[in-house]
């Protein structure tokens, strides 16, 4: 079998030493700002600005050379792994490859030069690629109209929930409770809250899957509705969904799909097709936009016919009119919840979701669930001697084990075998999430890593493993920039900007 | 044709072979038959990326306003970005990274947000800044929802000086959170705040520096109207101008927030930008979003890591104080690195050039026939709103024929979101005019020109 | 002081394994081209390439993802350090920044995607790209006229070699001889040779310049003309280049300068001022166009009044008309040496250095030379009691130091006080040259270093001169993704590609 | 405003205290008064970079080259590179590195290269690949010298099918090494080597494959002579060619050169392209340029120097196989990255796509009243000439109004350079289009059209 190609087997170039913070390199009178011509005339700033407005002193940035500057950031993202450096098998979080053509996509000057409040003929390109978008993801959700605004998962959820609420208020009701799984992502009991509801935790069963009976326990007519992945947060396929939603749809809910991980069912089966209403899509997931070490992302809201008069406005449109020239132009729904960000949501992002979308085609996107699922199962069946699965069915894009006996025999924790794991050139995959699995180690190796890579990943984790029952994994890892960080010392003494540095005892 | 998908036939038949499956299929028996899309999607087939891109390429070449040049503001502004931040900014090491959650191969972008934190804290004065949040507005709502939770009190006070979108995503959201908010309006460009004094209890008040009008407002009465009501005070304050005008901090803010697109991010048509978020002390436990905090390892050796994360959703769930995860870490990492290639110096050179050609365009537009000051005498900063003789949305269409965005129509700002701090008249012939350090004298002399002749 | 921002201090991401070539990644069927549809009609390759001319089998190249190849060249940059990683104090090869605006103008469109065989009215902005250059390199070295085709130092040597014996040639001469210092960088005789001459060395005084009685010995009219570096690559002044500039001319011969280093007299003194016929200069060093881990770079000749009309053609040149508008057009000398490249030089280098020298301009590029040579004397005085200074007086834009005595000593010579610097996060300065110095330490570190980087260079290099006498720089360096290579190895079992793997013994 | 030099006041004076000096001036004490420049470089003040940036653009917009579709070929080729190929060779470890002197920390670079001769190598069917040579032509120019050395006999015999500019660089370069170049004449599109049998001592034989006119010749006479002569045979491949057609090693070359811009490196009018330098095992002593090799570190781990650089200028000098020490290492990378993403399939489709092209092209355009093959019917495969009713550089004028760059006048080519190759009415009438991959069927039947316009 040929080499590893997922494998980051990156090595130092020189010393251990810590980057200084850009203060540190800071010198008065050093700088690296050169700014355009204008041929105006200078005003002094005096006046300009009038005293009682006037800033006392100028803020202190930095003061460095261009030199400095370019050294200083390349030196950190030295200190940074990346996708583009090796796996990146976080569960939940989707890290596959991003196309860079999507990156020359949004460097286009005609799509990253325009202003966002240009009027509508002047930006007719920016319109048709929104509304390009809107009808794929609608096609892939089985949805009948869209939103592109919210930012991010988290924001598409509690749009989605002020849809519900929305909806509910037209109807004249005023529903407080949501319904979510004990398996869910963090943000949707957090959306809930501020969404205004309540939130009714149903428990999973012993197949990691909704509890029916439990459901039709917490459903009544206080119900606004129920949020729920699928395949849920353990990778598995909710296989009672049609039996789930028509309970919810019955007392008069409605179904909210948590489409963060899309990437399992691209294809294959649509939430709109499951009896959802509304669903949020991670296009930094599903649609490989990178993830920017923490953001930006895009989480479009996609809903069924009757909540679409709702959605967030304004929303581009295809403008009525005959001839052959398609016009775009901007509508608000008419009962629109109103705004839902600043401008017209991550445009962007979007633009690179597109472009991934139109190479990939309907053939491509299904492809591309096959081979997420078929890789997740490849992984389970193989370390299923290593790790208990959580739960030992076929799983879809991703797997959860539990590294409860392991920590039980050992000492060595989930925790601790991550930190081996990226000793041996990898990423970790994700550790103490979903909740209800004990020391779980969630595998999501994405559709773009290869056989060989998953190979070398699985012997990673298999030797990781025999490290802990030999009790040599402490105190990993020892190869990196910095070794285990102490994260108690971090809320304990905050130390939140290097003003606070010495500051704090 | 290839696209990404590593596998060969031979990789499928291993690994199909090794699961006892015999197609790619059976990988999906768990999903019931009768839900299956049996057509597969209805989407055209994949097409190679060479025509991907010249497709985007052609929708970008039908953005005509990608080729004007830029007087459009209303808090998204065409600055400067060199070359070497968009180097720095786009390596992909730190493109193609997760949120940080293994600090030990993580040390570069904590790093970098870290010094973003220590800027932004600076530039607003304030000790906290958290790691973004998604964009302007979503930060006055958070900065909202910090305050009314730290107060108790449900009722928020905004200026309607604060920029429509974000007034209306406050709106938005106070349908959620239940919040009342209450708009003071705007008289010649500043608050009146006393028109709002009787109503019941306030959590926060929002005021915005310079507001969304250009206009720098005198902030003392907005701090006097939020001590009365044992309110916190939450100030939008635009980060440039933030660099020669009197800090949130020096207004007595308790909370500080901002867009901050003007630092590295292309105009983008709205988005992704980032929110800028800052605090007193005090109310770190309330910070939405995540934080980067200096630590050690376990060599007693410097590091950085995510803390204070009980705050966050994944932890504290539906009591958590924000919902974010996602946010615009790799918009704030450029943030830093424009900032740090300004420097304190040029920081302050942006601003005053930018204060300058505002101050000599305006003077010049104003000696237009029929072009009116729409606040008065109020000072203004970069940023100036005019009351043209003709409506603003004719301004601009005839203007973008001679190559200008003029500026952004008040009545588009503020139409689509049904907002009533102008009277109709000044909405649709209002013309806000934002001039940048990149605007030259014949730019702006060729826009008043033109605006002379379209207005005649 | 604050810290310093041209040390390197990149850590370990990961493990210390070896990238694998792509050829060890490769695995049949796997691909990542994407090529653009064309609606062309197929044609068999059968009815493409008779079969006489058809190839047997297909060249096997790699079968790789684009996820692999993007991991592969992304983990190889993790291997190489750069100027952006930290100093690089070479001597002779003038590591400077390269602002990135310059990789910003050589990636325009309208620059990069030109087809050099456009007709002159299409290629207007090219060919005003180069007259500018031709002429601001003309100003720079007090020259007349200039040819921007050669593609590197070596190449302009060789240029104007030939251009000397086209001169000789048209006098009606044929002279044999070129004289060359014992300091010269080996390109010069190496050309020397190429332009069908011989070379005659004349050796450094005790000064460490020409020495000029030795010169004079070996003058006469068989001397077609010298070849001189100024300041020389001992980073020091021919003060005596006006006496030897008129000795050489005496005897009917020419003067040539190796400008590749004119970091030093940017605006101070000019090549032609000092008596110079025939100039090359290095842009990928004095004037900042990266060096790409060995090249492209570019090696324009500039030349006295004399020497014009044998320049390589075609030239780019202003056309004379009337009228505001500006034409510019090809034209070749009249008894042009012909061409010196394919086409018309390495057009996007020379791009590249128009820009840096707009940016600077003349007053900027005079501060250039006046920081580079601070910074040379700092570092000469600073490090004079770790190491013997070659020549003992105030140097130029480098300085050359021995560790010849170091060596004795202890044992460690400059090649392992190179080593060990590595370990201290710097380049280490260039060795063994110029050869007339014993264990030569070469140190350039330009005018982009700041003070601060001067000082950890200078602390660099002290700690390991301390480290050689204290025994422990042997096997240095240690912190590397690879440890001393075994260089000898490398020439004695020849594995100069993949192929050759393992077929030696 | 700052520029790239980071010391300060306070540094400036410290360091010069450190010195004992009083001003910077004193730095330059070494170097005659006389000689010093009084009055500063008469150069404009330095501007700032985006003014620079703005200038540089302006003159791309004054290529009108630069937006026509390309047909233009003659060695210089618009084949497809993509986003991922520029990224990846565009990183900065890559593009700001020395030449790999302390092979410890460039062993990024020297694998990279490594990989590059492998590739080349496998392309040519040579065992032994260079790091790269500056172009095409110092590549010929190399091998010239090459067998000239290695046979000890100065003559040597061209085909005149052998690029023009090339030959005129050997030329050239002659004139030093006292090479006797002889030129044998092309018929048809083929070289007649038979004219030259009769003249003295050969030292190296250069064919062309396929030549400049596109054409595929036999090159069993060429192996002939060399061998009759007892000259070593070099071929210039076209390496795009190469992968559907015998290989220079197939033909029994001992050197194989070629010009390497078409893997990855954009027209660039001209250059940075690459000089691609194979050759037989038994001449690696005299191969030019650098070397990438195997070794082992101290641990006995793999690692990559560069070797056999006793040959080198700066170990060697004036008995130095050759003079290059810079050489085009960033083009290399960038062609291993780019024939990587090709892989084995990819490079056969794009030269199969462009022989299809090519051929379509041809076909239609020979349908055109008036015009004619050049080259009989002797196969061509990317690239063909033909003969014009009208003057090649008239017809090139006419279709760039058209939007298309026709081809390259064989006038043009060969004309600067006093070329006898052709007669004077094929030249001046000859055009020679050149079809890549990119090229599609709407542009060039939409040239085609044009075509006939023009010529009619
Ligand atoms: C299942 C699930 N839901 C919601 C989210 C939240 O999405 P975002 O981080 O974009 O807000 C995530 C991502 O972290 C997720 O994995
Ligand atoms: C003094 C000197 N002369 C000539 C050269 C040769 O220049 P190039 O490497 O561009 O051929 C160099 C650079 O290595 C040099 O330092």
């Amino acid at each position: 079998m040929a080499a590893s190609g997922g494998r980051a087997s990156s090595a130092p170039l020189l010393g251990r030493d810590n980057e200084p913070t850009i203060f540190e390199l800071s010198r008065p009178g050093r700088a690296s700002w050169q700014l355009p011509t204008t041929g105006l005339p200078e005003t002094p700033l005096a006046d300009l600005v009038p005293a009682e407005h006037r800033r006392g002193a100028p803020v202190g940035i930095a003061e460095v050379s261009e030199r400095d500057l370019v050294g200083h950031f390349t030196r950190l993202s030295h200190r940074q792994y990346s996708v583009d450096l090796g796996a990146y098998p976080l569960g939940s979080c989707t890290m596959k490859y991003n196309p860079k053509v999507c990156d020359a996509v949004a460097g286009l000057p005609g799509l990253a030069g325009v202003h966002p409040a240009a009027p509508a003929p002047l930006v007719q390109g920016w319109l048709a690629t929104l509304v390009a978008l809107e009808e794929a993801l609608c096609e892939i959700a089985g949805m009948a109209a869209a939103t592109l605004q919210p930012a991010a998962g988290a924001a598409g959820e509690l749009t989605g929930l002020l849809l519900m609420r929305a909806y509910d208020e037209a109807r004249g009701e005023r529903r407080r409770r949501v319904i979510i799984p004990d398996s869910a992502h963090g943000t949707n009991p957090a959306s809930v809250t501020l969404g205004g509801y309540e939130t009714t935790t149903v428990r999973s069963d012993e197949r990691g899957l909704v509890d029916l009976e439990a459901l039709r326990a917490v459903l009544d007519t206080d119900v606004a509705g129920m949020m729920l992945t699928n395949p849920n947060t353990l990778g598995l396929f909710e296989e009672d969904i049609a039996q789930i939603a028509s309970a919810v749809h019955e007392v008069g809910g409605l179904m909210y799909y948590d489409g963060a991980n899309l990437n399992a069912i691209l294809g294959v089966v649509r939430p709109g097709d499951m009896g959802f209403d509304i669903v949020h899509l991670n296009l930094h997931k599903t649609f490989a936009t990178p993830h920017g070490g923490g953001g930006p992302g895009a989480g479009p809201v996609a809903v069924a016919p009757h909540l679409a008069e709702f959605l967030p406005g304004p929303r581009p449109v295809r403008l009525p009119g005959e001839g052959a020239e398609v016009r775009y132009g901007w509508q608000t729904p008419r009962r629109s919840i109103g705004r839902v960000h600043g401008w017209h949501g991550n445009a962007l992002v979007l633009a690179r979701a597109l472009a991934y979308i139109e190479v990939h085609g309907g053939d491509g996107l299904h492809r591309v669930a096959e081979r997420a699922v078929l890789n997740a199962n490849w992984i389970r069946k193989r370390l299923s001697s290593t790790f208990d699965v959580a739960f030992d069915r076929p799983c879809m894009h991703e797997v959860v084990f539990s590294a409860a006996a392991l920590h039980r025999r050992t000492g060595s924790s989930a925790f601790d075998v991550a930190k081996g794991l990226i000793e041996e050139g990898f990423h970790p995959p994700t550790v103490a999430f979903p909740l209800i699995v004990d020391d779980a180690l969630m595998v999501e190796p994405t559709e773009t890593e290869s056989y060989e890579t998953l190979v070398a990943l699985a012997e990673g984790l298999e030797r990781v493993a025999a490290r802990a029952h030999e009790g040599t994994l402490e105190g990993a890892p020892r190869t990196t920039p910095v070794r285990r960080v102490d994260e108690a010392r971090a809320a304990r003494t905050l130390v939140p900007t290097f003003d606070a540095v010495g500051k704090q005892k | 044709m290839p696209d990404y998908l590593p596998h060969t036939g031979e990789d499928l038949a291993d690994m199909l072979g090794f699961l006892g499956l015999s197609s790619l299929e059976e990988l999906f028996a768990s999903v019931p038959a009768a839900l299956r899309l049996a057509a597969g999607l209805g989407l055209p087939e994949g097409v190679p990326e060479p025509d991907v891109l010249a497709r985007a390429s052609a929708r970008g070449a039908a953005n005509a306003a990608a080729g004007l040049v830029c007087f459009a503001g209303a808090g998204a502004y065409d600055h400067e970005v060199p070359p070497v931040v968009r180097a720095l900014a786009g390596r992909s090491e730190f493109v193609t990274a997760y949120t940080p959650y293994q600090p030990e191969v993580a040390q570069g972008g904590l790093q970098a947000i870290f010094e973003f934190q220590t800027m932004v804290s600076r530039l607003y004065g304030l000790p906290i800044a958290n790691a973004s949040l998604y964009d302007g507005a979503s930060a006055l709502v958070e900065a909202v929802n910090l305050g009314t939770g730290s107060t108790g009190r449900d009722g928020v006070v905004v200026s309607a000086g604060v920029h429509p979108h974000w007034r209306s995503a406050l709106r938005t959201f106070a349908a959620g959170t239940g919040h009342r908010v209450l708009e003071a309006p705007l008289v010649e460009g500043v608050t009146d705040w006393s028109a709002l004094e009787a109503e019941g209890e306030v959590g926060v008040v929002v005021a915005a520096y310079p507001n969304y009008l250009g206009c720098l407002e005198d902030l003392g009465p907005a701090r006097r109207l939020a001590d009365e009501r044992g309110a916190l005070l939450a100030i939008a304050a635009d980060p440039v101008g933030a660099a020669i005008v009197r800090s949130p901090a020096d207004w007595g803010a308790d909370v500080a927030v901002g867009e901050g697109q003007p630092f590295g991010t292309a105009l983008s048509f709205g988005g992704p930008y980032l929110g800028l978020f800052c605090c007193a002390a005090s109310h770190v436990r309330r910070l939405p979003g995540r934080l980067v905090g200096e630590t050690l390892d376990a060599d007693g050796r410097l590091a950085y890591v995510t803390t204070l994360r009980a705050r966050e959703q994944d932890i504290r769930r539906e009591k958590a104080t924000s919902n974010v995860c996602t946010n615009q870490t790799l918009m704030a990492l450029t943030a830093a690195v424009q900032l740090g290639w300004l420097g304190t110096a040029g920081l302050a050179e942006v601003a005053t050039r930018c204060a300058c050609g505002a101050r000599y365009c305006r003077d010049a537009m104003l000696r237009l026939d029929g072009v009116e000051p729409l606040t008065g005498s109020t000072p203004t900063l970069r940023e100036f709103a005019l009351h043209l003789p003709i409506p603003a949305d004719l301004a601009i269409e005839r203007l973008a024929d001679e190559g200008y965005l003029a500026g952004v129509a008040l009545d588009a700002l503020v139409g689509e979101d049904g907002d009533g701090s102008l009277g109709a008249d000044s909405a649709s012939h209002g013309l806000l005019v934002a001039v940048t350090e990149r605007r030259t004298k014949d730019e702006i002399d060729g826009l008043v020109a033109a605006l002379g002749k379209a207005v005649r």
